[in-house]
């Protein structure tokens, strides 16, 4: 058994009764469609990743559970602030999948957050995003907001500088933060007991004064009930709490990274023992809340999703040249004005 | 009233956060302290510690979360220390201030002033003399500012705050209390991105900014005796670079001297003598000529003089321009 | 031996690991998974994990480790996993590295090498694109190298962890796996502070480095039809610059384009334009033209080709320059 | 009382027997020499500094034994990386007086280290060592030598990025590292509770998965006792330890701070009555050793170095041009050359 971790399910679909959050029938149909939907957007991307119809990008398998179960224990006015790896929490924030797409085919555009939803752009350098979120928070704060600040990110991040900084901001402020922390148990080749002599991530949280803890990152229900309790607080001025999801990187790091160079197919299929969604799939099912039929639905309705983003997201245009210039300030500069008419100039003359 | 830098620099930012709820401040000693130059003096007492905030020591995530406040919709104010410590809050400047609204293609806009004491001339610690300017001005999406008098500091550090990118307002130590000089009461705005001929001259064009404006203002005093009266422009904002106010000069004037104080090689004054010398090299009588540091670490207080460049030497500079 | 430039880079940190037990090498996936793009691949196996690192994610420690480490006497490899993470090593690199020498008047010296991928041209992600070489030309105390052959990236690899200062070894990606070339199997050094001349010609002087040097000689083939042989000289080390190759060859045909994938503004190219306006004005029968990317972020996949110098970019800038 | 504090010597003097160290007479007197000398050289250099003959410096005031304490229990061997308040250290380690006066008057010369100390250059960034420290104990563990590395620091410096990176890296390679914490209550007028919400800054150890212990600073026996055991666990492979020295920064800042603007006399007055030299002197006195005129002595050797240290270091030429360009890099550039050159000609014309 894992040290101290929080568990609503055990491996084989069991619920402890106590634990069971109050959720209706159609929420827990709901997030298990979430995460039928993540796995599939993400297979589907990975095949278009081989046919070279997609960029590199980090698949998000295996790490359905603790993306959906704690993207669902947001409110609208709450900010994310996700990492790189975060394909489920955007689907169940809403997040057009057509973005996500564009996005990972290497057009910007993908990341003009719709309006109405508060989050972040990805960051990509390791744990960065963790000091946007704490000035977020910062801000929620100042304004009286009832909102707090969610950011994801892995156990590779906890190494870096960042965390530490803003993860201290957060205590030295009470800032309505929660850090979820993805402990996969790689960043990319390093496994987690190479990225920190800690016994587990959650412990961390006490160097800065507040609270950590650890969940079962393949249990939704656990990821849900720790997220919402971790946001109530901070939105109520408990200030911030830090949650370790401890999960499994089922694929490899990116399409670009074979995994099979580090780590060993016994350790992967233990974990696939785990999945989070047959997990749950089992749960439902002793709740006669999943058949054969309910599937069947959750698939297509997946499909249709799936195929209208993607053809959407091939049917964006590249960008254009004053595309890549105007958004560098709020005005064009004259020297940016320069460049774009000779760029143009250039085009005009004729294949580059 | 007549204000010196200091002054003119802290009635900017509490007319600003007068104006406008948004704007805060924070930084290491700036609330109860004030500052370590005294900047941000009074801005507590009168703004409250959720506004002027005291942060611990930790230089990236002052600017990280600024961007984070920016999000959210605050102007945030971040003072670094010292500009020698900024090298630690780099990856937050570069990978996401200067480049998140063209990431987000303007979602997210960074709206925040950073602001830090900069330059050398007053015989500092170790770290404490830094005039890295070309690191910012390199940078796509990024503004860089320095003024070098107290009513430029107060229009321009107006204009910054109010500006909708992420600025690196330079302030340049050597002139905090060089000097007083009649500033506004009201708050008024210097415009970012346009120099300033603050001496009217001709047959040579001298550039500079911050505190190379009063030295090359001594300059040209000094080779006044010989009847030769340069033009000196200040830059004012050295990103993005007001090109045309430069070679509007060059052009009328024929040769250029360029002076700052970083070392000289791949410090500003070379994007200057370079575009100089792409749009303007006919109408050159002479070389474009590089008054700067040298290329070494600022020496300590007993070197610092063989480093910082001295009137004198502007002025044989000058002179051995108009001799070539 | 053919070798590619990953090949000949991995058989230096061999080599150089065999013959001296100080070389340690240290970074990111670098032991186990033999590194991202698998330069480091087979270290572990041969030299242990006692000297082939696998560090934890934190890129400021793996400088700052490796300035502690070559104080207590060894010369240590960093790897940078990408050079758009180098930033959180700035101060590290800039306030320490680069400075420790003097600091401490040559008690303590730094012989690290920091190598990183550098550049675009391969669609890669964000912040894995970067070519922002000028951000360290300009710091004293540090020396920049960029092969562009695998045989020059065995010789200047083998040289820069012999060097007693500290190196930033930038890797073009876009030239990892670009080609094979005849490699010497024996250890042996291209001198930094070199530039070399990979094409003579006349009429012109082109100046690259990295992954420009096969651009630059595609625009010279394309040109050539027209009876245009422009000379082609690859810098190879970014600092120190070798200005009297540069400008021996400028002085000798009177015309410079400079190409570089950096943004224009206060790129490399800046400083050379400089130096060459300086010291050769006169022998210039045009101005010094940039061919570099654009003053914007290095756009993803989609965009990359509107921003990255094409060859018949630098054709039109080669023939721009003849007409001037 | 202050919260798990290892304590030898209560604040009058009185020792607990059963933790005394082993130390001989003489060995105990040097303790208090050193602490006195420290404390006179520092108020020499304060005068100075007023007359306009040394520039900005961080008074050691009130740090005297936690200066002193740990470092006399380092060995030759072992090597250090202090800060910008660490004048007691470097006394203790005999490093020449005159280096550091020369050094804080504006001459890089005063950190020519001398061969045989193994003591880094001052490291003006805030927690900025501490990462070279650990690399240095990874070398020192490579090397198989029997050595450690000390860095020296600041509460404030637990804020920032190196601090967290650094002891996360000692703590995965489990490095012969000891990280001693001068926690003075204050990073400029930053008071620790602003600084981070953790309760003790030796808890901070528990992210990193080593031990931190907390050690009153004003207590030179306790700081010697638990810096020598955590020595001794480093060398022989016990891996790192981080020390928080619990104790009070009793001048200002720097020379250019003003403390009463951010604390309280009441505070500092509370705190003068901890005096460490004073504490110390009690405690040799019931011991017998020391009296009246073994205070003479001390204060008149004391007196002797430092005015002999402040000679050499007024007599020292500033440094000729030459010396700002030839540590830039192992061989002069020729651009270099060129730069020297033309201020050497630029100095014969005559003052600038
Ligand atoms: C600052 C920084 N350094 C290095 C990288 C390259 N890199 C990308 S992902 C990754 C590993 C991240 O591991 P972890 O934080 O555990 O997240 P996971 O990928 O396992 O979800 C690395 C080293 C990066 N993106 N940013
Ligand atoms: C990275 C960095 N930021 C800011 C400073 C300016 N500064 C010098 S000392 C200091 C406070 C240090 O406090 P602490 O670490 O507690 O050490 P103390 O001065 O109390 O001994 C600050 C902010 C610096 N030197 N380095
Ligand atoms: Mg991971
Ligand atoms: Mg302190």
């Amino acid at each position: 058994m894992i040290k101290d971790m929080f568990q609503v399910l055990t491996e084989n679909g069991r619920a402890a009764p106590e634990r069971e959050p109050k959720l209706p029938a159609s929420d827990l149909q709901k997030l298990y469609s979430l995460m039928a939907t993540t796995r599939a957007a993400d297979l589907k991307a990975l095949k278009l990743q081989r046919q070279g119809r997609m960029g590199t990008f980090a698949p998000s398998l295996g790490h359905e559970a603790c993306q959906v179960g704690s993207a669902f224990a947001l409110q609208p006015k709450d900010w994310v602030f996700p990492y790189f790896r975060d394909l489920g929490t955007y689907i169940t924030l809403g997040f057009p999948l057509k973005n996500y797409y564009l996005y990972w085919m290497g057009n910007e555009e993908g990341m003009r957050i719709p309006a109405d939803l508060n989050i972040f752009t990805i960051s990509v350098p390791v744990g960065s995003q963790l000091p946007h979120s704490v000035g977020c928070a910062m801000a929620m704060k100042y304004k009286k907001e009832q909102a707090a600040a969610l950011a994801y990110f892995g156990d590779g991040a906890t190494s870096e500088g960042d965390f530490s900084e803003a993860l201290n901001f957060a205590g030295v402020f009470k800032t309505p933060n929660v850090f979820i922390c993805f402990n996969n148990q790689y960043a990319i080749s390093t496994p987690v007991k190479r990225q920190t002599a800690a016994e587990t991530i959650a412990q961390k949280a006490n160097a800065y004064g507040f609270d950590g803890i650890r969940a079962d990152g393949n249990d939704v229900l656990a990821m849900y009930i720790l997220t919402r309790e971790a946001l109530e607080k901070a939105r109520s001025g408990g200030g911030p709490t830090l949650i370790e999801a401890f999960t499994y990187r089922m694929g490899n790091h990116t399409t670009s990274d074979d995994a099979s160079r580090y780590r060993k197919e016994t350790e992967v299929n233990d974990w696939s023992r785990r999945d989070p969604i047959e997990r749950f799939r089992l749960y439902l099912k002793d709740k006669g809340l999943w058949d054969e039929s309910f599937e069947d639905r959750v698939q297509k309705e997946a499909e249709v999703l799936i195929s209208k983003a993607l053809e959407e997201a091939e049917s964006t245009p590249p960008p254009r040249p004053e595309d890549l210039f105007i958004h560098t300030y709020k005005d064009m500069t004259p020297e940016l004005n320069d460049q774009l008419a000779e760029l143009r100039d250039l085009l005009k003359g004729g294949p580059r | 009233m007549r204000l010196n830098m200091v002054q003119a620099l802290n009635q900017a930012m509490h007319q600003e956060m007068e104006r406008d709820l948004r704007v805060v401040a924070l930084g290491e000693d700036i609330a109860v302290d004030g500052g370590v130059f005294r900047l941000t003096e009074g801005l507590l007492e009168k703004f409250g510690p959720e506004r002027v905030i005291d942060t611990p020591l930790a230089e990236s995530t002052i600017v990280g979360a600024s961007i984070g406040m920016a999000v959210a919709g605050l102007r945030p104010i971040a003072e670094i220390q010292f500009m020698g410590f900024i090298y630690l809050a780099m990856n937050q400047i570069i990978a996401h201030a200067a480049r998140l609204r063209n990431r987000s293609r303007g979602r997210f806009t960074v709206p925040i002033v950073i602001r830090t004491p900069y330059g050398a001339g007053v015989k500092a610690l170790e770290h404490h003399s830094e005039s890295t300017e070309a690191l910012f001005c390199q940078i796509p999406g990024l503004k860089v500012v320095v003024p070098s008098t107290p009513y430029d500091a107060k229009g321009l550090l107006i204009a910054s705050i109010r500006d909708e990118d992420p600025v690196i307002f330079l302030e340049p130590t050597k002139l905090y209390r060089a000097g007083r000089q009649e500033v506004p009461e009201e708050p008024y705005e210097v415009a970012l991105g346009q120099a300033k001929v603050v001496r009217e001259g001709e047959g040579l064009t001298v550039v500079a900014w911050g505190a190379m404006i009063p030295v090359a203002q001594q300059a040209a005093e000094i080779v006044g005796k010989d009847g030769i009266f340069p033009e000196v422009i200040d830059l004012r904002t050295l990103a993005p670079l007001d090109r045309e106010t430069v070679l509007e000069s060059v052009r009328r004037n024929g040769r250029l001297l360029v002076v700052h104080e970083a070392p000289k090689t791949c410090g500003l004054g070379a994007e200057i003598a370079a575009f100089v010398a792409e749009r303007a090299m006919f109408q050159l009588e002479a070389p474009v000529l590089r008054i700067t540091g040298q290329d070494i670490t600022v020496p300590l207080a007993k070197g610092e003089d063989y480093y910082y460049p001295s009137p004198e030497r502007v002025a044989r500079g000058i002179k051995k321009i108009l001799e070539s």
